[in-house]
């Protein structure tokens, strides 16, 4: 479970993801995001169940939604902020926008515009750290929609036949833009489908950080073991449309109200901290208005940073030694 | 005339009029029924024909062109709607070596419609990826690039009475573009350029959303007394080279532009076999435009400086105009 | 089980393949085959099993390794072989040869070049025939390699969830090319591996050719009940290296014996019709004798064919309906 | 010379001494351990570094190429090995949209090999497919087309010491070709043809192993008294158009040959771009010759007459002699 500190870390950063996306939709809405946005409000717990459980060096490769998996690896609002606005403070550099988030330098191994894409470069982060010796592991985050993209089980085999430290992490939020899970993927139960690939794999509440945690601890634990990958299907629930601004009527109001309502993973972590007592009303109004503070610094720090200078789209766009 | 059809419409009304004539046309992607489409190409649609045959798809682009192939195979007509042209990249084995080769070897034909939304706009690196040349390239395939409302319609329809593979890509930026459509025997042949603008003083050849900017400075060059004529190609294979090098012949001065990373881009081919098949009437050498050779960047200040701009052509008409 | 005038036919049959692929085999040593073959022997049971329970306008689409199942839907000996010499009498006009037998209109969809493939085509054809409202199945068959290839899963879930008449059928011989399918193949079960996909899966003994028959014969009635896919996984063994000529270190010769020996398919029904008394020596030697001659013909007729005219190079390429 | 070593040992030999120097260096394909690859290229490579440094993989080509990418951001030097490039369709958005487009984005680079057998030969459609314009059309990629075991060698060493991918084509009929090949630093640059003929009538650019029937064809034309200069390109991208350009216009006479279908194939980039920088220099049309569009049949027959015939080539260098 973690030291109250780290308790009240998880539901700092849970908060500031929520503030963090709920302030950048707006700002979406506004127009000040090219490309749009996707927002993960709802799944905070994934991420940062995820990240808690993690070493700072360990790698992550993700997805399209990926503001949370950013920002709970360490990523600063800031930063992460500017490259929705696709400033040269940016994360890429303002270069990816809200999709492409990532530096490899600091384990974060990018966002993806392609369904599946990032899992599999988790995958092959993982053979690196293998074949580099190194004690770490790597993440591959995939959403449900990712389930029935074939490189996505190619990567699961290889992984397995391997035994790369590789945990796959399902963000399953249960739709993939208006589609339901279970309209397109058959046979209904994702751990059982991973567990054909020869991997063990269970379902894990998607909206219970402390859950989430403890999962990716001991997976991480069996990768660093020699025993290769873990595969974990956290059941979430995105409270917004698939991309910024969008409704929809594929799901009803009750829905999600109901996750809202009854499963938001930021409420039932503060319930616990505040019945065990780990948690009082002071500390929780200034961990709020703290993270209001950052989020609107972030704002700042983005709208008032320059765009990339366009005289340098060619820049780095290979490292130049094969050109004589 | 806010009353003309969009872009979109047109290729819903297309596809409308063709399913109710052939019931074996349907319709495969992601997202089709309820949302028609992440570009509304296809909104209304499944109300009208039902889930059967507008069918959403999981997120399986191998899958899905596959099951276009062996539905085209066994006598339907599929339509597979990839979303974005981009997310080919999961399925090209599918396409180019099942799709394009399977009437070369076994006595069959496949009757598949491959439609995408394509070009640059925003999103960065991995939705705005040029393929019109990969696709032109390879033998089986046909490709249409409509630059207007009438041709979606008039390509998409010829397309589905035809018996081959079709990639048909449209661009982000006209899908919200009005303009007239026609009626439901409106067919526009593949293969024949139309002519957007005419003028003898130069020639420039594009296709797609590059017809606007190409429009816009051949007006700036217009008030300068030079007239360039423009060609709309309307389909990259067949590609009416004939038009092309007819034009050439007659004004001796050509310009080839798209968006695509100008190394190795189908202007290659049209400069290419111009110069050859027209070197005696070259006034000076046929200029090509082309984006940048770098990944698309989100940032749109970075967008504007890799694909050409307005002056980039005028630029390029200037100079042959020089000559 | 069938009557004793199938059996035989099912006997003959495998006979014909066994007779036609080692003749083919030679030739290719002897430079006749251009691109050279995929020895289909020692798997006689699974191509004559499947096409036995099926009817003759139900669709197939195979792999690259295909002479058998194309030899037992009912293509002559001539055209196939034909074919391998491509010449222009070859089931796809000379211009396919050894991985590329098909013919459209009979119902084949096809050998492949490219592992995964035929399966996903099968699929699609099953689609078609789902859509037309027809009363067949489509056969889909992948060999073991393509158990770890996206595409295999992408088309088995899509069948899945749609309830495709789609029959996938492992031609599992345990080997691609050098490697043994456990080195490769996480899980260890691939009926486990296709249930997760959410249709029926199991194994059967691909040596058994009544066995494979009466599998396949029950999942054509499930799909034409409109009961979806099913997923057969079929054992058995190829005797020959993986192309014409090949050898290698990767089996013993031991174990080659031991199949040959024990398990062959052939010797399996041949006994057993002998044993049930419904086989006896003179009908079986006359059956032997009449396959000798069929394939001499074949090799006959096969040699004696002409090639396709150079000149018909750009014949096919498209319908020419969108060239002006 | 008997002796010299093939086409496949020089890369055996480029990758030994690679591997020797820099542990980080890896392969991955399909049969590699103990048969060595299907082209012997890998042949005992196994057995002197090991089953950590030479995987066998499954039949997996998207996490190949994805198992390469994440190891090269890593920091390893993964060497891809795709067997045929007909199977890179499988892995095209990990090659296009991840490896090439990652560098640009992420703040890392992609040191990723990606080798396979290229090029026209037997066994039919799907095996006999022609990328080269499509990875050399692509942002971010290299692409590598030694037609001697001398480059195979040398541009493999420089390619595993830079930090880009590269797609390295090996083309199938030159497999068991011999010649000499270079010592530990004979490192062969990117982007520098190599003068394979010299000759001051005609220049004929092109690679791999068409080089083979353009040597013969200007034999021939030797013989008749004209001297062709050939430039082999040995890269695609980066592509030494400053060598091109200067030899037409010291020569004003080229032909272009690959055996890729004509159209939109990398022939037409050269052409054009040659054709629009040395214009003024050129005595005539610079002249094209590639394959047919058309799949390719199995028939050995078939074959030939699809691509480009000695005399196919001839008749081009004719044609720009006759100017
Ligand atoms: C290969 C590919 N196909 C289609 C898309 C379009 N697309 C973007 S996000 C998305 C839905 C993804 O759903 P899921 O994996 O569940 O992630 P979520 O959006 O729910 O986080 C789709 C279809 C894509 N980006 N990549
Ligand atoms: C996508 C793809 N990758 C690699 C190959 C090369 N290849 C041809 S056959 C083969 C082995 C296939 O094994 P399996 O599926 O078990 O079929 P078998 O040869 O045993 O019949 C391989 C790797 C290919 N044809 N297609
Ligand atoms: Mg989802
Ligand atoms: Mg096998």
């Amino acid at each position: 479970m973690g030291t109250r500190e780290e308790m009240l870390a998880m539901l700092r950063m849970m908060m500031m993801i929520r503030n963090f996306e709920e302030t950048a939709d707006k700002l979406t809405l506004r127009g000040k995001v090219s490309g749009g946005m996707h927002n993960s409000s709802g799944q905070e717990a994934v991420a940062v169940g995820v990240m808690s459980a993690l070493a700072p060096d360990d790698v992550i490769a993700t997805t399209h939604r990926s503001h949370h998996h950013t920002l709970a690896k360490g990523f600063s609002a800031r930063e992460v902020m500017a490259e929705l606005m696709t400033k040269a403070t940016g994360v890429s550099k303002g270069r990816g926008a809200s999709m492409h988030l990532g530096d490899v330098a600091r384990g974060h191994f990018g966002g993806n515009g392609i369904v599946g894409a990032g899992m599999g470069i988790g995958m092959g982060a993982a053979l690196g750290i293998k074949l580099a010796g190194d004690k770490k592991v790597a993440v591959g985050f995939v959403g449900d929609g990712g389930m029935n993209t074939g490189r996505t089980w190619e990567a699961v085999n290889m992984a397995a036949i391997w035994k790369l430290p590789l945990i796959v992490v399902v963000d399953n939020n249960q739709y993939a833009v208006e589609t339901f899970i279970e309209r397109v993927t058959a046979g209904g139960d994702l751990p059982k489908r991973a567990s054909g690939f020869g991997l063990p794999a269970s379902t894990i509440d998607g909206q219970n950080v402390l859950e989430v945690k403890d999962a990716v601890a001991k997976a991480r634990d069996f990768a660093l073991a020699g025993n290769g990958p873990t595969f974990l299907n956290a059941v979430t629930y995105r409270y917004y449309g698939h991309n910024v601004g969008e409704k929809g009527q594929y799901r009803t109001l009750e829905e999600i109200e109901d996750w809202r309502t009854n499963r938001d993973p930021i409420d039932q972590l503060a319930a616990r901290l505040f019945a065990d007592g780990l948690l009082d009303q002071a500390t929780f109004d200034e961990m709020t208005a703290s993270v209001e503070a950052e989020i609107k610094d972030a704002v700042e720090f983005a709208e008032n940073s320059p765009n990339p200078d366009p005289a340098d789209v060619m820049l780095n766009v290979d490292s130049g030694k094969l050109r004589g | 005339m806010a009353s003309e059809p969009t872009y979109s419409e047109a290729y819903q009304s297309g596809i409308r009029e063709e399913m109710n004539n052939n019931p074996k046309i349907f319709i495969m992607g992601t997202d089709l029924q309820e949302r028609g489409g992440h570009f509304a190409q296809v909104k209304g649609i499944a109300q009208e024909f039902g889930g059967e045959r507008v069918r959403d798809t999981p997120i399986s682009e191998a899958a899905m062109i596959a099951a276009g192939v062996g539905a085209a195979m066994y006598g339907m007509r599929p339509v597979v709607d990839l979303n974005f042209m981009d997310f080919a990249l999961g399925a090209m084995d599918e396409i180019i070596n099942q799709a394009a080769h399977i009437r070369y070897m076994f006595n069959g034909s496949v009757p598949l419609i491959i439609r995408a939304t394509s070009g640059i706009a925003q999103a960065g690196a991995h939705h705005n990826n040029s393929f019109e040349s990969f696709f032109a390239h390879t033998p089986g395939l046909s490709v249409a690039v409509p630059g207007t409302p009438w041709d979606v319609k008039g390509l998409l329809k010829t397309a589905l009475r035809a018996d081959d593979p079709v990639i048909f890509m449209m661009h982000k930026k006209l899908t919200g573009m009005r303009g007239p459509i026609g009626g439901p025997e409106d067919l526009v042949p593949f293969g024949k350029a139309r002519i957007a603008r005419e003028g003898a003083d130069a020639t420039l050849v594009t296709y797609g959303y590059t017809l606007i900017p190409a429009m816009k400075a051949a007006e700036t060059l217009a008030a300068e007394g030079k007239q360039v004529e423009i060609l709309d190609l309307r389909t990259l294979f067949p590609m009416d080279m004939d038009a092309v090098i007819e034009a050439v012949k007659r004004t001796g001065r050509m310009v080839v532009v798209d968006e695509a990373p100008l190394f190795a881009s189908i202007t290659a081919e049209i400069a290419a076999t111009a110069s050859e098949a027209a070197f005696d009437s070259l006034k000076g050498p046929i200029v090509r435009v082309g984006a940048q050779r770098a990944p698309l960047s989100a940032d749109p200040g970075m967008v504007e400086a890799t694909i050409p701009s307005i002056s980039d052509i005028e630029a390029a008409l200037r100079k042959v105009l020089s000559y």
